[in-house]
């Protein structure tokens, strides 16, 4: 006997997401995404013939890169419900510790860009640490991490910026061109692996299932004797190997660790994320989406200064196209 | 006979300043259903979440089939054959059917990735298995309450638990589902195996359990065998006094004025063309079966969701109502189903629960609180509805599930409304608040209200209704007259329509 | 002429119009000081007939900013860029890039550390604040403690306006104690709660230099508040400003080093139409600064250089 | 079976948290801050002669002001379980329009203080239309805001600091010295009423009993009958007043409006109201720790900068102080 034998049998009026509803509605999601990055391309393609060039578009995926893959990571953090504040001064930090790997104590390549990374997971341990097993609210638990990131930048740096002296080919990993002619950085090739790797990592792992679960009952999640302890401390890990990763690209890019700086980037990734479709409350969200919202910011902030907007009016514009593109997802939510 | 297959002794657990369980015992033989019950608040949940591992006792051994236990968490106690269903739903709504069954047990394919085939055929394998129509691959939050609590089971079920224990699994659900369920139940208790069943409902404990256990103020007061043990007596250990056995609710055939007439009420999701009158003085039950509309009737009428077409007819004029806020304005008052997302402020103390609707009334000058006032009205209602609590400064989180419901009712009568709606008014109520619930409800329409009372419990409705409004698939099916109302034709309105909403 | 700072005319004169279009990226675009370098930049803009744009990352700490706005400024493929590096390194592969394309590149503010750039156009720092530092010395009489106040702890201007004091004082004024150096981020609130710090924790201070505009006005403000009479306390500071000015006539500030943007951003604007030309032009323009008091301050030769 | 007839009695088990307790908890609570906040003002006392002096306790205050009035009314806001990042440059803007209305607009002293008092509150009310009836989450409906401000505020001042040459009086709002001798300024008088006000708008009226309500379950609250969307809208309204006040504080300490800065500024208050107890989840909170956590931040910057520890540490040591404060207070919860 069946439960539905005894009930009327469900009738089109009964307008319940099913599977495939649910996968439309993901789609459609990035869709609007996608649709609000089109419109702004094609709006500033014909402001400014500058705009749709290849040498343009490979500026804006350059520009996207660091910030974009600060927003990969911490799209993981944010799908649990919640927050790393950290990522932009942490990401300062790593790039200083390549420097002092490097440069300071003449580690061979691999070993400082390695050690960079790692550092930055580390950075993620303590975030997760102090999120999951102190029970400090990622907001706070992250504010403290970003200025004690901060703070440690200047201190380990002597307030001075480090140069790869030792390791020339250290600008490479962001630099260096991979296909002849076109100057299509390496640094954009990495982040286009970056995003793959973590598509498959939220969508196909357990890692991913389980950053879904505790953002969607993370009581539920403990109760269904998941070890959520261990499982948020590997997802901040997570976002801090983003953050290793972003610090070794930005510091490449510059060709020094700049030990300044980073403070208002975790904003900029956060706003990319959210932007995409994934929920501040957790438990929604997607790879694909973050990208679309990080090239969404990249492409208005490259755009703006093409067509020469003032440059204090960019900032207004900017923040209308968050709330604009976040009104736009809300309401296609509701409507759904 | 052999040792029990699961057995409590001396149980003691203490929250701050509340003794919720003092030297309790219990014992489960194997191939049994043993029915736990007590009043809101007796300590069954705490006991079962003491069994499952997700409280630690204070005092207290557990034997299971003669070896004890040391229980150190939910998903130890899942490991040692221990399966619990929670009162409170613990489902992630984001997640899949599948993905929610088999959480922290997925299936992988090469040891890295999740397969989603092999998750969802095992799924539909359990589901066979149980006899439960249900997609793996869809979405939890979508589902009704009704299949959400068949996820829980299923999932429950899914562990080859030994002992399998279910806090009021049946609140939520109708009689077709609860007949499913109790088929369940049978299929799963063989000879090695045993379920502790926890419910308000009297009547399913004589269709399903061999035994029952009572527990009263957190102590034990007895277990009795079901077969030989009336009703009345098990009702009277639990609570300590006669309940007066179930009535009709008497017609009166004086023609009274009309307070509320809704019109052609439709909805984009389901309603449709729903058309009733509400009489001043009377209480109108809304029977139907799950998802049959009657919720979204309710919420349709104090503008928490959007109508697409209807008029709504207040004391003979015409309003328009565009949220709950401008209905509690012309004295409608909603009183919501879902009792811990939609009912209760869990984190605040009981006064200030009671008070949340009503509280432009306790205003003075330059919109200061009147504290005082508050605080009397909310001692008066603690007492008029007997609501087990120390003060009313507890938080609403720490009184058991019957006791926030009353809460809520508190809620609403402090607001002095013309017109009530009472969505399943009584559930997770023991029987002894229930009857002082139906009291209430008779005393209010007495008094000159207009109550409409949602209740997927036939009886109920039967016993309270002066008139029986009975729906299916979005539509009004009928109307009818408290003598001319039985359990069966009700369930043929509650049914008129097959597939695809053609009449039958 | 586009006068209005990056008017969207520019970029049709960029798309191939007669005009030449020249992208100014500086350290900044907030403060007053490089709203007085753009000023001077539209004036020679309009002088010499060319479209101009002007920009800088939100603070000097933002080299990543910079970067990518040096970027989108040699994808608008102007005639020449003035840039003024907050990291000459940082910017390497950039600026080759620009040589690659045949784009000059004049420095302005500070010296850009490479070949590329055609001519700097600039204010030495360092000898700037050594003056201020030898202006404090003679007005304590080369004798006490010293604090300073320095906008930032990274950027060259802040480096090199911190160090020039300081090493003028290590060199020739032993009786000079520098107490302490705190950074505000040439922020005037936490300016002068850090001044007031630093004065709590020294009652006998002489002397306070800020670095900059904010700073120095921050220390002001310290001042006031705590309501220390007119020469308890000396204040040099850096730049010009309405605040700074004010305070230097009413005698709670001695004076200050002030730089000459207008002439700066001038400069920079003048020299990149010589280059786009293809004239000579020096390695490097001094364009020179002035220690101002309040006996001088209203001079022409200083007038003209300071910003209200 | 004997009927039992005995009605269940209370009995003595059942000594359960009474009035007197709730409040002595609740109280206890603010004691711990304020015990870090009495643990620390020792240490500084202790490591330098210079900081428990009248002088510099009233550096202290005069440095808490602003901070402390944006946290104040950002307490209400995240009671109700939102944020608001657009306190720092709504403050910036406010300031800004206070320079318009009295030196350009020449409006007299009073009514250029309540125009930009009255600006901010109108900030507040699209931030509360935004999130309560657009459905933006607070945080990027918030964050949008925070760009938009500063843009604005640059655009309208014409990137200049606006000086109030026709008000002079307009300093004396923060500067005047209210007690002779002692230079006590209006400012922290100020300060204090408004630490009043808001303790009493929290607690005895009915703002603050909704507020209280739609942080503890919003939906619940709504279908009481509570206009939420309109307590919303005026809860970000009160939050957008004190941007304004302190708008004007700031503009009148510096004798002038500043176009810039401000950016950080919602962090800090953000992080003085979670170190007060008060909860991002929403729910919990008051106006005392509010107090605590803008006084312990502002008596660290002061007392490290007074026991001089070089700059770079001070940032690791704030961000030290917030994870231990927080931690504390966490750990007190669950033992409560
Ligand atoms: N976490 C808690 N903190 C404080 N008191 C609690 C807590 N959990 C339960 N209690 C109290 O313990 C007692 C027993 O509660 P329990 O939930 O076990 O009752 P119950 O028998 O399941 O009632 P119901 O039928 O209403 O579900 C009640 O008085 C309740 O208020
Ligand atoms: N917000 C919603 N989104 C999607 N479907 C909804 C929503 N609200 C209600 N429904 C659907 O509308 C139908 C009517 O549900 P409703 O709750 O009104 O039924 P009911 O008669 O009260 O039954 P019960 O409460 O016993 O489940 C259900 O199928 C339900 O899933
Ligand atoms: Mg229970
Ligand atoms: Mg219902």
């Amino acid at each position: 006997m069946t439960l539905t034998t005894e009930t009327p049998t469900p009738k089109p009026a009964e307008a319940r997401p099913n599977a495939a509803r649910g996968a439309l509605r993901g789609s459609l999601q990035q869709l609007l995404a996608f649709a609000s990055l089109i419109v702004i391309v094609i709006f500033f393609s014909i402001a400014s013939p500058h705009f749709f060039t290849t040498a343009n578009i490979i500026s804006i995926f350059t520009a996207a890169t660091v910030t974009g893959t600060l927003a990969l990571g911490t799209t993981f953090v944010i799908i649990t419900g919640g927050i790393d504040l950290s990522i932009g001064t942490g990401m300062i930090l790593c790039g200083v510790m390549a420097g002092v790997f490097l440069t300071y104590w003449g580690w061979p390549l691999w070993a400082g860009v390695l050690g960079a990374v790692l550092f930055g997971a580390l950075i993620g341990v303590v975030n997760g640490f102090n999120v999951a097993v102190l029970k400090i609210p990622p907001f706070i638990a992250t504010l403290g991490m970003m200025l004690i990131a901060a703070g440690l930048a200047l201190v380990i740096s002597g307030t001075k910026p480090i140069y790869f002296k030792e390791t020339p080919d250290f600008q490479s990993i962001m630099n260096l061109s991979i296909i002849p002619g076109v100057r299509f950085p390496l640094g954009v090739a990495v982040f286009i692996v970056l995003i793959v790797l973590s598509a498959l990592l939220l969508s196909k792992t357990i890692v991913g299932r389980y950053t879904f679960s505790i953002g969607s009952n993370e009581a539920a999640t403990a109760l269904s004797g998941v070890n959520v302890v261990k499982w948020k401390i590997i997802i901040y890990t997570i976002s801090g190997l983003f953050v290793g990763i972003a610090g070794v690209l930005s510091a490449s890019r510059l060709s020094s660790a700049q030990p300044t700086g980073g403070m208002g980037l975790e904003l900029e990734a956060i706003a990319a994320v959210v932007i995409g479709g994934t929920s501040l409350q957790g438990g929604k969200g997607s790879i694909v989406g973050t990208v679309i919202g990080a090239l969404i910011m990249a492409v208005l902030t490259n755009g703006l200064r093409i067509i020469s907007v003032p440059q204090e009016w960019q900032s207004v514009a900017v923040g209308l196209v968050i709330l604009i593109a976040v009104y736009l997802d809300m309401l296609r939510r509701r409507s759904a | 006979m052999s040792a029990p297959l699961l057995e409590v002794v001396g149980a003691s657990k203490s929250f701050p300043g509340v003794k919720a369980l003092d030297d309790v015992h219990l014992d489960l033989r194997a191939g049994e259903v043993l029915a736990l019950v007590g009043e809101n608040g007796a300590g069954k949940s705490t006991l079962m979440k003491l069994l499952s591992g997700v409280y630690t006792p204070d005092e207290g051994e557990f034997f299971l089939s003669g070896e004890q236990l040391a229980i150190t968490g939910p998903k130890q106690a899942q490991e040692l054959g221990i399966s619990i269903i929670h009162q409170e739903f613990n489902l992630m709504p984001d997640l899949t059917i599948a993905q929610n069954i088999f959480i922290g047990r997925e299936p992988r394919s090469g040891g890295v990735f999740l397969s989603e085939r092999s998750l969802n055929r095992k799924t539909r394998e359990l589901f066979d298995r149980l006899g439960l129509a249900l997609d793996p691959s869809e979405v939890v939050g979508g589902l009704t309450v009704a299949k959400q609590q068949m996820v829980e089971i299923a999932k429950a079920l899914s562990y080859n638990a030994r002992v399998l224990i279910m806090d009021e699994p049946t609140a939520a659900l109708n009689d077709a589902e609860v007949d499913t369920l109790f088929d369940l139940i049978r299929r799963f208790t063989t000879p090695t195996t045993g379920v502790i069943y926890i419910s308000h409902r009297m009547h399913e404990l004589r269709q399903i359990s061999d035994r029952i256990t009572v527990l009263r103020d957190g102590r034990y007061v007895g277990t009795v065998e079901t077969a030989t043990t009336p009703t009345s007596e098990v009702i009277s250990l639990m609570v300590g006094r006669e309940i007066v056995s179930e009535q009709r609710q008497s017609d009166e055939s004086a023609p009274r004025e009309t307070v509320l007439a809704v019109e052609g009420l439709s909805t984009k999701s389901l309603l449709k063309d729903v058309s009733f009158e509400l009489r001043k003085g009377e209480i109108l039950g809304f029977a139907g079966l799950m998802g049959a509309g009657r919720t979204e009737v309710a919420r349709a009428i104090v503008g928490a969701d959007r109508s697409e077409s209807g008029t709504i007819t207040l004391h003979g004029r015409p309003v328009v109502i565009n949220n709950p806020a401008e209905a509690a304005k012309l004295g409608i008052g909603y009183l919501s189903e879902d009792r811990k997302q939609l009912g209760v402020l869990l984190e605040r103390n009981v006064r200030e629960n009671v008070v949340l609707a009503s509280l432009s009334e306790y205003i003075g000058a330059l919109g200061f609180v009147k504290d005082k006032k508050i605080e009397r009205t909310a001692r008066e209602y603690v007492t008029a509805l007997r609501i087990k609590t120390p003060s009313t400064s507890q938080l609403v989180k720490n009184l058991s599930g019957g006791n926030q419901q009353k809460v809520v009712i508190a809620k609403w009568l402090a607001k002095d409304c013309d017109v009530l709606i009472f969505d399943e008014p009584t559930r997770g109520i023991d029987v002894g608040a229930k009857d002082e619930i139906y009291a209430l409800l008779n005393q209010l329409a007495a008094g000159g209200k207009a109550i409409i009372m949602i209740s997927s419990e036939l009886p109920e409705v039967l016993r309270l209704s002066h008139r029986v409004a009975v729906m299916c698939e979005g539509r009004l099916t009928a109307v009818l007259e408290n003598a001319d109302a039985t359990q069966e034709n009700i369930m043929d309105y509650a049914t008129r329509f097959s597939a695809y909403g053609t009449v039958k | 002429g586009c006068s209005s700072g990056g008017s969207t005319g520019s970029t049709d004169a960029a798309a191939g119009g007669d005009t030449p279009y020249v992208a100014i990226v500086s350290k900044g675009f907030q403060h007053q000081f490089w709203q007085a370098v753009k000023q001077g930049a539209e004036q020679a803009a309009d002088e010499f007939g060319v479209e101009i744009t002007f920009e800088g990352p939100d603070t000097e700490a933002d080299v990543d900013q910079q970067i990518q706005m040096l970027q989108t400024a040699l994808d608008k493929q102007p005639a020449a860029v003035g840039f003024a590096a907050l990291d000459s390194q940082a910017a390497g592969p950039l600026l080759q890039q620009a040589q690659d394309a045949g784009i000059p590149v004049v420095a302005f503010d500070s010296g850009v550390d490479s070949d590329i750039p055609v001519t700097t156009a600039a204010t030495d720092n360092k000898a700037a604040a050594a003056e201020a530092a030898k202006q404090m010395a003679e007005a304590i009489g080369g004798e006490g403690k010293v604090a300073l106040v320095v906008h930032d702890q990274t950027s060259v201007t802040g480096v090199d306006r911190r160090d020039g004091f300081v090493e003028y004082m290590e060199e020739n004024e032993p009786g000079i104690e520098i107490v302490d150096i705190q950074y505000g981020g040439g922020d005037q609130a936490k300016s002068a709660d850090l001044a007031k710090a630093i004065i709590a924790a020294n009652p006998d201070l002489k002397g306070i230099y800020g670095s900059n505009e904010g700073s120095a006005i921050g220390v002001v403000q310290a001042v006031k508040e705590l309501g220390l009479q007119p020469g308890q306390l000396t204040v040099v500071g850096f730049d010009s400003g309405k605040a700074q000015i004010d305070a230097i006539k009413d005698g709670l500030m001695l004076g200050a080093i002030t730089q000459n943007p207008v002439g700066i951003g001038y400069e920079t604007v003048k020299a990149a139409v010589a280059a786009i030309d293809g004239e000579e032009l020096p390695k490097s323009i001094d364009t020179g600064y002035f220690w101002y008091t309040a006996d001088n301050i209203d001079d022409p030769e200083i007038a003209a250089v300071l910003y209200e």
